[in-house]
């Protein structure tokens, strides 16, 4: 019978991890990323690749749109993810050196119906079954998990 | 990455089909046909999701914009034959009753 | 005119980082990943393109097939590749953490006519400007550069 | 990733047109569709590579491999129609003689 306990930091195997310019057209570039890793993991049920890809990609394009360099240096801003799918989850989590976010999750709310924007996170947190984000060192992390519907 | 079809029916309605994603870098192109349509007399708007593959907050946010100026020149905008992705994001953000997916093109506008 | 000094390392903006498991699946995910990055820089002549994928996808399964850990140990082989597309030149670096190549690239020939493996470096070499390996810090490093033909 | 096409022509001739990329994954496929070919007494036989979006060292092997078989069986392995990716590695390998592109499937055992 598997083993019903969550599983140790070393399910990060298998992991694909990008980091590229934080640009609108990475958003694509991300999506290509996440065909592949379904097309080698054709047991991820659609209803969870759907759930995790709009999570994933309105995390990215706040990071693209919002995520503003503390200092605007010479270097360009970049982000990193990395993304992984185990037998029990799907995981991603994001890195920018943006400047640091001051949204208090619990508070985020799905707009109105006839709202125009402002359902980013919402969306997203309503699509994952956790959303976190913290700042360390400098960077803003984001970690999305999906728990896998049973095959 | 994305193409719209944007057609018109005999009875005056206006059909506008995004074929791929409709995400951040699409929705603008989106809202500008939808509000061309608008603006030149089409306020009756057919959106077939048929070909949609993937639907971000921002391409919500643009059929919601086309919603409100298609209602406000007296029409409306419905959306036909959503992909599975496409319903998915339209439940998670509650706007199923606002843009209640149709099962087709030809009977968008028959209720 | 354009500066005609080679570009100081800054070159690098841009550029897109993938690590991912060292197995065969990942040739697809570095094809899909290179595919984007034309569509990001149209102005890529197509031969140019050719040559690049061609050594980086040699580079690459040399990697998956030969380059087995010095000690077989619990966690999995994994790889890294930066991509990057300037106006000048079209750069791949890759590490990983297989053993030791023992192989002097000046020695590298193309095989005889009939022969039925042993093409891919000479092939590598060929595709590209310059090839280069060396060992540092316990990691293998291939660096490839196609400097671009005139648009 | 990729799929093989495999036809026999009116003439005997065999014709196999792998769609997509030949590489390290797929040049087993290749080589064990020409095997089978050349054991089943088709000896004569025309690689499509009009499909073939990218062909590495491994891709090549097969190809190799198979017009040594075709060879030893009597007959010959002949390649028509390759992409821009094929013929660059063609020219890269030294391999364009010995594996001389013809222009079309009919016409690649006519000289
Ligand atoms: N990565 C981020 N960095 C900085 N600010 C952010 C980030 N993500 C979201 N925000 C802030 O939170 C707000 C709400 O974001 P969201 O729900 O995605 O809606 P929208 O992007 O449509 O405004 C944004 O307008 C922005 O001010
Ligand atoms: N990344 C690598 N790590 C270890 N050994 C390698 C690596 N790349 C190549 N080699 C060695 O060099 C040889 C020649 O490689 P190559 O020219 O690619 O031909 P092939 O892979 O068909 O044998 C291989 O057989 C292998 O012994």
């Amino acid at each position: 019978m598997p083993d019903p306990t969550p599983r140790e930091p070393s399910d990060d195997e298998g992991r694909v991890e990008l980091s590229a310019p934080a640009t609108p057209e990475m958003m694509q570039m991300v999506h290509a990323v996440l065909e592949q890793l379904w097309s080698n993991h054709e047991d991820v049920a659609m209803a969870d690749r759907i759930r995790f890809e709009t999570a994933v990609i309105e995390i990215l394009g706040n990071i693209v749109e919002h995520a503003y360099r503390l200092e605007p240096g010479e270097s360009e801003r970049r982000f990193d993810v990395s993304l992984s799918a185990t037998e029990a989850a799907l995981v991603a989590s994001f890195g920018d050196d943006g400047m640091p976010v001051s949204i208090d999750l619990s508070d985020v709310t799905m707009p109105d119906e006839d709202a125009e924007s402002g359902r980013g996170l919402a969306l997203a947190m309503a699509a994952v079954d956790e959303l976190s984000y913290d700042r360390a060192s400098g960077r803003n992390h984001w970690r999305l998990t999906c728990v896998r519907q049973p095959g | 990455m994305i193409e719209f079809a944007v057609d018109t029916t005999p009875e005056g309605v206006g059909v506008v089909t995004p074929k791929g994603r409709l995400n951040m870098s699409s929705a603008r192109g989106l809202k500008d046909i939808l509000d061309g349509l608008v603006a030149e007399g089409t306020s009756r708007i057919v959106v077939d999701l048929g070909e949609t593959t993937f639907l971000d907050s921002s391409g919500l946010g643009a059929l919601i914009a086309g919603l409100k100026s298609a209602r406000q020149a007296g029409g409306d905008l419905r959306v036909a034959r959503p992909t599975e992705a496409v319903t998915t994001v339209f439940k998670l953000t509650n706007l199923d009753r606002v843009l209640r997916p149709r099962d087709s093109v030809e009977g968008a506008f028959d209720a």
